[in-house]
């Protein structure tokens, strides 16, 4: 898997914005929005903002494929709800909810593929240290999530051994073989993990 | 450091195993989140809430809920763990956002329903508690928040309960098997390390809680 | 009888197998090499597990790309780590499965499981839980799992790795002691006296074939260069 | 200095360590013995991971039933499945893991992470997936994580399995040449030359103590009995 996910790299303002920032400012942005509500002034807000977005794709570096392929699978939703609304008689309705749903998606893409995955689990780990009283360890938080990515490819390195143990014995990997001990392997290395974890001082 | 019987036997924190557990089901999570998607409507069917339903299910609610929040994190810092190699902060955002937040309290309805009704785990216990919480949960949130989007209860409902129902059923099934052959092959401990009322014990027994459970 | 003509592999853009062709008769046969010059692989297209990108591999004359199925009955595996073999909960369960396809009785598929428990020292726990067995119990279990299903030829992978010297004695003992062909991959030398054949892999080549004693003068050899050169023996790094 | 007092340990109702007394002062020193016998669990007790039922272990003077992370700071441990021990996503970060809790700034962090990554020969994989390195590598950076904290002893729970013969010889050579005291368990008798001390245990009892040879010898004379009285030398299985 790849560890810079979705990031594109660029230099562009966005780019350099800090990650809270943008989170905050995409916070805003929908609250705004779903605000304004089916006054005159969401009527127009909401396509300039979804339009402003999109603006934002080329002027940030990230071209204008980007933002298709993400509005993509919210089409056959965007054509459910123009339908429905507009059977039920609100076209203003319609036409405001598919644009507040575009604008957000848009706005949400922007920060995700301007913002490191990095940044963004720093972030996290940060907004989580407020709740140490809770007992939220913040540096676990960071632990886990590193260790989750570490752990990705072991997942398929689990279903391998045990494909390789069903050959082993003439069986085709048949999933419901090969599942369970796909899960205890995983378990047993979690174990192991675990321990070493312990040893290096880290728990 | 003698323990009296009158002292009921608790489990506190996680240890460093159960971080490690959380993050492989996290990781098994996104492996099953991966690879394939069933695009009925607009929500695909996919292999997620088997995930959902398998990790408090043979972990308990603690690490299980734990694991799916994980996974979310991952998501939203933008890794592409969704169908359709999806991440960030718009699948969050859109329609079927309500989902995912459905999850993890899916997730900790299982758990806390199979911790405390079963002693042993067993499949059919295991499936009415997957249905209850991997069903049931998931779809409470899950079709409110659709609901918000389409401007209706029913035709979310419909979406939702008409659509993924078969599909999660089968899940269902497929995880309280898959979790009891697991508890049957190979147990897991519970989280976190063993204390007692005794204050001293309860730090004699921190560095070790993996010993404190024999298997068998 | 397993036939290799000119067997090349990648995984990804890294070529772990190139040009490959042997035929494989003789009753045992070691593979040795530097960690990741390509052993497993081979090893793994041998059942079909693994097919190649390009060439072909016959077990008994079939393709294991058209008919991955027959090569698998022929060719039974044993890897190093055992509890990764290990697909049902109980030792008697695990033998079992591989006689599923057999279609055999439950009676017959029980005195079956059962001799070969007894012949590997497993009686005594056949309904114990196969995971917590100790290390040399794993290592005959995988080995009396594989076993059961009387395959014509053994791929063992480094099976006595972690093994004190009294259970790799026995499960040395046990190998040579097979009716069956055996193909030997090991990092321990001393394992293949008496081999009728050692292949000697580097970076995906056959670099040696031939007997024991040259194929391990000639690995030593290579190791030494490798030495010299001080360059660490890593071929390539897991993709 | 390590020293153990009467050391018993055992899972559930298996004892797994007997009455065991040591110290441990010597530079480089060995432990052998049967599958099961206790090395590992023994090994697990001089650093806190397992805190033993009854007896005390104490680590420059520090009870690790008190005071684990004290121990843990001072005994590093090496495991033989170096997958396992890695934790971070990247090579680097892998190193950095273990100094989370030494205050160190960023830039000391990565000036000593690199000057471990170099002194193993893996500086220039620093930025790599930790998990596609190769067998050898992912060894040599399970040790590099460790002894980035500067544990004052090394345990290593057999670290050349499933290595080529270079590898495993570039891995005993980094070992020979620390600094630190080291405590190796293995199953590879001829890694002991030279070692102060070598501790043979069996049935989790230490039942020789003393020079290389003669613990080798006393660990095969063990071994030759048990095949004559042909019982597997399982002592006793995982629980
Ligand atoms: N499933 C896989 N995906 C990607 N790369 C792989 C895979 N399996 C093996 N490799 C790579 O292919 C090369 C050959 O690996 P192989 O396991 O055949 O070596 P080997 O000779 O068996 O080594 P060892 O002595 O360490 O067992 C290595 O570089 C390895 O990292
Ligand atoms: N976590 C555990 N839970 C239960 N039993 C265990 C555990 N770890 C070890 N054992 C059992 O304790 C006994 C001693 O195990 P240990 O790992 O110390 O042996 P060992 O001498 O290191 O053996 P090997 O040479 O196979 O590594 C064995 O019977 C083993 O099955
Ligand atoms: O990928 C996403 O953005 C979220 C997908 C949500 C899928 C839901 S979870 C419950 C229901 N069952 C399915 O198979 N799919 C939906
Ligand atoms: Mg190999
Ligand atoms: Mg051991």
């Amino acid at each position: 898997m790849n560890v810079l996910g979705l990031f594109v790299p660029g230099r562009s303002v966005l780019h350099r914005l800090p990650a809270g920032a943008k989170l905050l400012g995409l916070l805003a942005l929908v609250t705004v929005l779903v605000v304004l509500d089916d006054h005159r002034a969401g009527l127009v807000a909401t396509p300039a903002a979804a339009l402003a977005c999109l603006a934002a794709y080329p002027a940030s570096g990230l071209g204008l494929r980007r933002p298709l392929r993400l509005l993509l699978p919210l089409l056959p939703f965007l054509a459910v709800i123009a339908l429905f609304q507009t059977l039920t008689g609100d076209p203003r309705a319609a036409f405001r909810v598919c644009l507040l749903l575009v604008a957000a998606v848009l706005a949400a893409g922007l920060v995700t593929f301007t913002t490191r995955v990095s940044a963004m689990l720093d972030l996290f780990e940060r907004l989580a240290r407020p709740l140490a009283p809770l007992g939220v360890r913040p540096d676990r938080v960071a632990l886990v999530l590193a260790l989750t990515v570490r752990s990705v490819p072991m997942v398929a390195a689990a279903w391998q051994e045990s494909r390789d143990a069903c050959a082993a014995r003439g069986l085709p990997a048949w999933p419901h073989l090969t599942v369970v001990p796909v899960i205890v392997g995983m378990i047993r290395t979690a174990e192991a993990m675990g321990e070493a974890m312990t040893a290096r001082g880290v728990d | 450091m003698a323990e009296s019987p009158a002292q009921a036997v608790r489990y506190r924190g996680l240890t460093a195993r159960d971080l490690a557990l959380v993050a492989v089901f996290a990781a098994l999570l996104a492996a099953l989140s991966m690879p394939f998607a069933i695009p009925v409507g607009p929500v695909p069917i996919t292999l997620q809430t088997l995930g959902v339903m398998l990790a408090p299910a043979i972990l308990g609610a603690k690490r299980g809920t734990l694991s799916i929040l994980t996974f979310l994190a991952l998501t939203l810092a933008g890794l592409p763990l969704l169908p359709g190699g999806r991440g960030g902060i718009e699948p969050f955002l859109g329609p079927t956002g309500g989902y995912l937040l459905g999850w993890v309290v899916g997730a900790l309805v299982i758990g806390l329903l199979t911790q405390t009704l079963m002693r042993r785990y067993r499949f059919w216990g295991g499936f009415l508690i997957n249905i209850v919480g991997g069903i049931g949960a998931i779809y409470l949130v899950g079709v409110p928040w659709s609901a918000l989007y389409l401007g209706d209860t029913l035709l979310a409902g419909f979406i939702g309960a008409g659509v993924f129902l078969p599909g999660d059923l089968a899940k269902a099934v497929l995880a309280a098997a898959i979790a009891a052959a697991v508890h049957r092959a190979y147990p897991v401990p519970p989280a976190g390390r063993r204390v007692t009322g005794d204050r001293d014990a309860e730090n004699a027994a921190g560095p070790d809680a993996e010993s404190e459970h024999p298997r068998a | 009888m397993i036939e290799l003509r000119d067997v090349s592999h990648a995984y990804g853009d890294r070529p772990v197998l190139r040009g490959i062709s042997l035929d494989l008769t003789e009753h045992r046969i070691g593979i040795i090499g530097a960690n990741g010059s390509g052993k497993s692989s081979l090893a793994r297209t041998l059942n079909g597990l693994v097919v190649p990108d390009s060439g072909t591999v016959r077990v008994d004359g079939r393709d294991t790309r058209r008919d991955p199925r027959a090569a698998r009955r022929r060719v039974g595996f044993v890897f190093s780590d055992a509890s990764t073999q290990i697909l049902m909960p109980t030792v008697a369960e695990d033998v079992a499965l591989g006689l599923r396809r057999a279609g055999l009785t439950a009676d017959e598929t029980r005195t079956r499981v059962d001799a070969v428990l007894d012949r590997h020292g497993l009686l005594d726990h056949r309904d114990h839980p196969a995971h917590l067995l100790s290390g040399g119990q794993k290592q005959m279990l995988a080995l009396a799992s594989v076993l059961v299903t009387k395959p014509d030829v053994l791929v063992c992978d480094e099976p006595t790795t972690l093994l004190d010297m009294h259970n790799a004695r026995v499960i040395e003992r046990t190998l040579r002691s097979l009716p069956q062909r055996l193909v030997l991959l090991t990092h321990q030398l001393d394992m293949l006296q008496g081999f009728d054949r050692v292949l000697v892999m580097d970076g995906g080549r056959v670099v040696f074939d031939g007997a024991p004693d040259e194929a391990t003068a000639h690995y030593t050899a290579l190791m030494d260069a490798r030495a010299a050169s001080m360059e660490p023996s890593n071929q390539g790094e897991r993709a």
